[in-house]
């Protein structure tokens, strides 16, 4: 035997750091229109290349095409659009009240409206979905009434969560949104126990489980898949790629050799790579899950490729860990602008309605933001009474608790 | 009515549950054709069928996720844990999940679950089969936490357990599975048919949680316990002859002050027992209590006998466990004092 | 000596630590290129390479998992949990593992790590960035539980912790990060430089492990206390001008019971302050003790002000926090009983 | 759209059940010598198929065929025979011992003793596996004494680990056998930990982390895996899949559609699926993956397929959930059996031989016993002073400690 070598760790590193020019030569991106649409009942061992390859509709003319183009029709289409720029807007509108102080933090999906819109689309009402901190898109999509939204964020007393939350992390069962946790990945598990049940009780409704690429390293996407696999329930589970988590790149989470989707292969579980700029791709492969899961046919996972492309959250830097204009860059593209394109070569929309649109959401936003104000932001004017803490801990609020209401004497 | 072990009348609570409500479901590591390795759950796989009695992934923290999921649906879960022991992967999912739904929702969805599991020791069991975690789950405000000491009463704080809309840990002594135990390895075991707690009624019936239930009255000395610890004490009473009023606290969270406070005020002293290590046990937020609620009363501080502040060991299983002996001394110090 | 922040001391410890020992290696979530979500491993892995500080997946069960592996190995693993509400997930390899090790292996491997981890509230953070889980920790034998209140003492004990054989525990009151704060979220931020606590020695020193230290002296009641909560008793009794005594625990396990006795002897009195959830807190064990250790020099009951029984909210965070008004009527109470 | 059918939860169950026939089509064999060896630093991407196959080198007649013979002497294999064959007298005899009253408790690894004692060869001094309480082959192949192991499971005076751990839960340091944690899944982590240490400490020691296939459901699976697939250590991950998990058959841990050696494809690390009862192919796939270690090439995942004989332990009655005679319709066979004959039909071994060294072992097991025994069993003869229960919690026994020992008056 030889002599062995010193051994060494390997740390990844992204390809790129501030001052450095961006590169997503690694991201594996297909052709528009490459990959087949197997049927809904396709054996997982089949399609497991579909991991390794990328769902696209729309291609860079803005035509769409290939399999999954599917039948979503002009109205709907511009629905879609609408909902990315009404959920860009009321993201901008929220930094904005941050900065001014209404609020103590805020997060945004810049950059990723498609996915949780076009999901949502896919779905149904009865459906849940258990969503992170990014999927605001699920519930503007759903049109739930922005000012409930920011009723939460500014902690008012119209908050229906009475500030006990922090900021986007709501709860709306009507619309089919669990409540989101500030802890990573706990709500996966949710999501396939929620539909185990719904498989126990010979219902038809299914669920949606989130998690962010970074989260996936966390244990409980593991119990998710685990059951998922075993169980078989209706449940699609998504991954949301966006490259980053704070400021760790996704090689950290293991994206370095490895792709997501492929996390789905030791488990027999069918798995979709997907353009998550892509209002049409999206829509086409969670309406593809979806169908899948009331099917009976089980459990599907889908990456969501896409960039995050503003901060982490309003505590955040990227300038700090990486290039400032990565986005620009990224190949996938800003999925508003997009999916805007493709409604114009359809001969379905134009610049001027466009811009028409973007002022009447952001006057939406405007309105919506102004009334929520009323009922009274972070610090200042009315907000839920300090009794309200000692409630709902129990369902019945136990002895120890009021002696301790009473002490505080609320 | 019938004589029935821990174990049977345990059984008898889902199997009465899983009868009148079809949103009761049963699960956890070989619960589902085996009946659990303690043989909980035998039988009820085959009476309800697979999708409402199954085994489940090595996974406790899966096996809580999912349970949390379950009940946020609108079904009734009840999980098993193999072991107390084996419960700490799934300890994020019952703190941070399973105790924060309901109020971070705003009430919209909450975990109507129970999660069992055998704890204690006695069994040679060793570091991974003993544990007594019981205060680390009432520091968690959304939890409700109870530990029943006998058939009768574990029928009916299963059943209430999980009538309750809030998460409940409920906790199994094992050691009490098939007969209660004075602490005595050396005499022979005793089944449950010879106690009078082990008459247990047919069908439904409960026992509230947040009520303890007097064991032994008495004027010298208030001992709070709850579990094996019981049938200790009761040991240590008669071996001794100490008057002392023996409480069983049964539901740990809530907690029966009223109980409590009322038979300290009467003896003046009162002693803690527990099974779990001393520092940090559920036994110093009693000691607290007591001290905060009947301080002029009290003749003597109070005491605590529990497991040593070390891992559990297998060999020195019996000078670790905190028998009659040592329960004993400590209640003739307290009549000292 | 430089004016430190609480921040730059426990930077500089870890600096100071992998300056002179190879085998110190310091990871967590975003750790290693950016330094660390509060900036406490700032320049470190620019300073000693990727190979000795590094960003970890977001896995606290293996970044604490990996951490063992690499103290059993011999290394002396510094591993930062992002936010202590996040280190559940991996509580089951701090308390089967980390703690149990050298035990269950008669002393041949043990984990010599440290966990960090920011802790408390006052930040708008909310249930999942503001939590006090010590407790949690102190009844888990094999672990040590260290939480400081100042620069001074950050850097000294974080040594400590380093150099320590056992795995410690390290909570960082992440409201003390960048300055002292009494509890007054109205007044003006004050920063460290102002605080004669923020003078650090440069290079190498200790504050050991279960030394206690008086912060305020008085005769009237003893306050037991630690991290923010130094702060926020000192403040209540300058503003009720109660001649309370203040001691700042530091460590929690190991516990400097003699200091805790002598003042209690002393004044006959005591209040213990945290800002974890009342409920087998770890007042309840200081309370225990108290009354154990000082029984018959209690002029009063022990009383204890802390975090309700509820999860920490956001925007009721100041009627949540135990700041110095109550704490301040907690004093005037104890001197009137 | 239609309307959508009920939907139902999927249980996997077992093709037989006690009293029906036994059934292992499902359990994926190829023939021996069929799947190639590639180069240690392949591209994990070239190799998926391994986790679908399986390599075998004893062929039905007990030849060694294919490009995994390897370069194992007769000396060598008669060592290995006699190590599992003393593996399996050991555990004869804890069993007896346990029946005995001597101990409380005993697992036997009977069937599976070519994995670990193979394992164990591919290995060099100063390694460190991370067992379960299955691999006590690791400790008789690397030659540790019985006697030793004997003293632990009778918790007796000389028991280095004062009686404080479940027999069988051995630690043996100097062996390279880590402390066996009763928790499942532990320390599959600690193995990726060590793995890094030794690679960030320039070393050339690496590790080997077991689990079985029920315990992969476990959330420290995945934590492992991810940490191997981020650092790439030097570490072999070790799946024993013995088809039970106490009670529950290898599908209720996602074994009923997936393979557990695909486990590793979503982390990018190379897989083997490894005929676990035939000891050359443990050797030649360990030997494979220890090189690939020492190679900094990173970590490698190996799925052991084999039966557990036996029941699961002394607490476990199989009879219940499976048919009795299961083991004897196991297409994989006795590992012991198949070395003999392999070793016969080379010409290097006799049934006369073997009968000697039968008896041999017996007698090796029964001098140790009675060694063993002469320092204590668990209710007889000396043990572990009550002092010793204070001790090693801390390196220094603090005042809290010294109290409670004083307290119990030892
Ligand atoms: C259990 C847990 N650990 C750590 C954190 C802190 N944290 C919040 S967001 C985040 C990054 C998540 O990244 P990713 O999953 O990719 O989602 P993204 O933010 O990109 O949408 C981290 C580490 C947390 N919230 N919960
Ligand atoms: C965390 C944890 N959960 C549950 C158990 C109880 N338990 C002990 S062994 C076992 C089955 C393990 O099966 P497998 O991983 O396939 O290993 P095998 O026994 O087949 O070698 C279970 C559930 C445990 N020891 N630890
Ligand atoms: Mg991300
Ligand atoms: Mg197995």
């Amino acid at each position: 035997m030889t002599s062995a070598p010193r051994l060494s760790l390997h740390v990844p590193e992204p390809t790129v750091r501030p001052g450095g020019k961006p590169d997503f030569s690694h991201v594996g991106i297909a052709e528009a229109g490459e990959v087949p649409r197997p049927p809904i009942d396709v054996n997982p061992s089949e399609i497991r290349d579909f991991a390794y390859t990328m769902i696209r509709v729309l291609d860079d003319n803005g035509d769409a095409v290939g399999a999954w183009v599917g039948a979503l029709t002009p109205d709907d289409l511009r629905k879609g659009l609408r909902d990315m720029m009404l959920t860009r807007a009321f993201d901008a509108r929220m930094l904005l009240s941050q900065r001014q102080g209404k609020t103590s933090f805020y997060i945004q999906s810049l950059g990723e409206e498609a996915i949780a819109t076009a999901h949502r689309k896919a779905l149904k009402p009865g459906d849940m979905c258990f969503p992170t901190y990014r999927q605001q898109g699920l519930l503007i999509a759903y049109g739930w009434p922005i000012v409930d939204m920011m009723c939460q964020i500014f902690a008012n007393e119209q908050d229906r969560l009475k500030g006990r939350q922090l900021p986007g992390l709501y709860s709306a069962k009507e619309a089919g949104f669990f409540t989101v946790s500030g802890n990573l990945g706990t709500q996966y598990p949710h999501a396939v126990g929620w539909a185990m049940a719904s498989a126990i009780s010979g219902d038809t409704r299914i669920a949606s489980g989130w998690i962010g690429e970074g989260a996936t390293a966390e244990s409980d996407f593991h119990s998710a898949l685990v059951f998922a696999s075993v169980y078989r329930p209706p449940v699609i589970l998504n991954v949301v790629n966006n490259q980053w988590a704070i400021s760790s790149y996704q090689g950290i989470a293991g994206g370095e050799s490895a792709k997501f989707a492929a996390r789905a292969h030791g488990f027999a579980i069918p798995s979709l790579r997907v353009d998550g700029n892509d209002y049409l791709a999206v829509y086409a492969a969670s309406l593809w899950a979806a169908e899948r899961a009331r099917a009976n046919l089980g459990p599907t996972l889908i990456e969501w490729v896409t960039y995050r492309a503003g901060a982490h959250s309003t505590s955040d830097d990227p300038s700090k860990y990486r290039p400032k204009d990565e986005w620009a860059a990224w190949p996938l593209g800003d999925p508003i602008e997009r999916l805007k394109i493709h409604l114009i070569r359809i001969g379905a929309w134009s610049e001027e309605r466009h811009k028409q649109m973007q002022a009447e959401v952001e006057a939406e936003v405007l309105e919506a933001a102004k009334e929520a104000e009323s009922h009274g932001t972070l610090h200042d004017g009315p907000k839920p009474s300090a009794a309200t803490m000692f409630e709902q801990v129990y369902k019945d609020m136990p002895r120890h608790l009021r002696e301790q209401r009473q002490q505080l004497g609320v | 009515m019938a004589r029935m072990s821990m174990v049977e009348a345990i059984r008898d609570a889902m199997d009465c549950k899983m009868a009148e409500d079809e949103r009761v479901v049963v699960f956890g590591e070989d619960v589902g054709y085996f009946g659990g390795v303690f043989r909980c759950t035998d039988g009820l796989q085959r009476k309800y069928g697979k999708s409402r009695c199954f085994d489940a992934p090595i996974n406790e923290s899966g096996i809580v996720g999912v349970a949390i999921g379950m009940g946020a649906y609108g079904l009734r879960p009840v999980a098993e844990i193999q072991f107390a022991d084996y419960v700490y992967p799934g300890y994020d999912q019952i703190v941070s999940e399973a105790a924060r739904l309901r109020y971070r929702s705003g009430g919209e969805f909450f975990a109507p679950i129970v999660i069992r599991m055998p704890c204690g020791g006695g069994i040679y069991g060793g570091q991974t089969h003993s544990q007594s975690p019981e205060a680390l789950f009432t520091h968690v405000s959304g939890l409700k936490t109870v530990i029943p000491s006998n058939p009768y009463d574990a029928k009916g704080l299963l059943i209430a357990s999980i009538e309750d809309d809030d998460p409940v840990i409920f906790l199994e002594p094992k050691r009490l599975y098939n007969g209660p135990f004075s602490g005595h390895p050396d005499q022979p075991a005793v089944p449950w048919a010879k106690h009078p707690l082990s008459e247990v009624p047919a069908g439904r019936y409960i026992v509230p949680l947040g009520k303890a239930a007097v064991r032994r009255e008495g004027k010298g000395v208030t001992v709070l316990c709850y579990g094996t610890m019981t049938h200790v004490a009761e040991a240590a009473a008669e071996e001794t002859g100490v008057d002392a009023e023996i409480i069983d606290l049964r539901s740990l969270l809530p907690l029966d002050v009223d109980a409590i406070q009322a038979s300290v005020e009467k003896t003046g002293r009162c002693l803690i027992v527990h099974e779990a290590t001393l520092t940090s046990g559920f036994g110093a937020e009693l000691a607290a209590q007591v001290t905060e609620r009947c301080f002029y009363a009290l003749e003597a501080p109070v005491e605590r006998v529990a497991g040593w502040d070390t891992p559990y060991p297998v060999s020195e299983e019996w000078d670790y466990f905190p028998g009659p002996a040592r329960v004993g001394r400590a209640l003739v110090k307290a009549m000292e004092t």
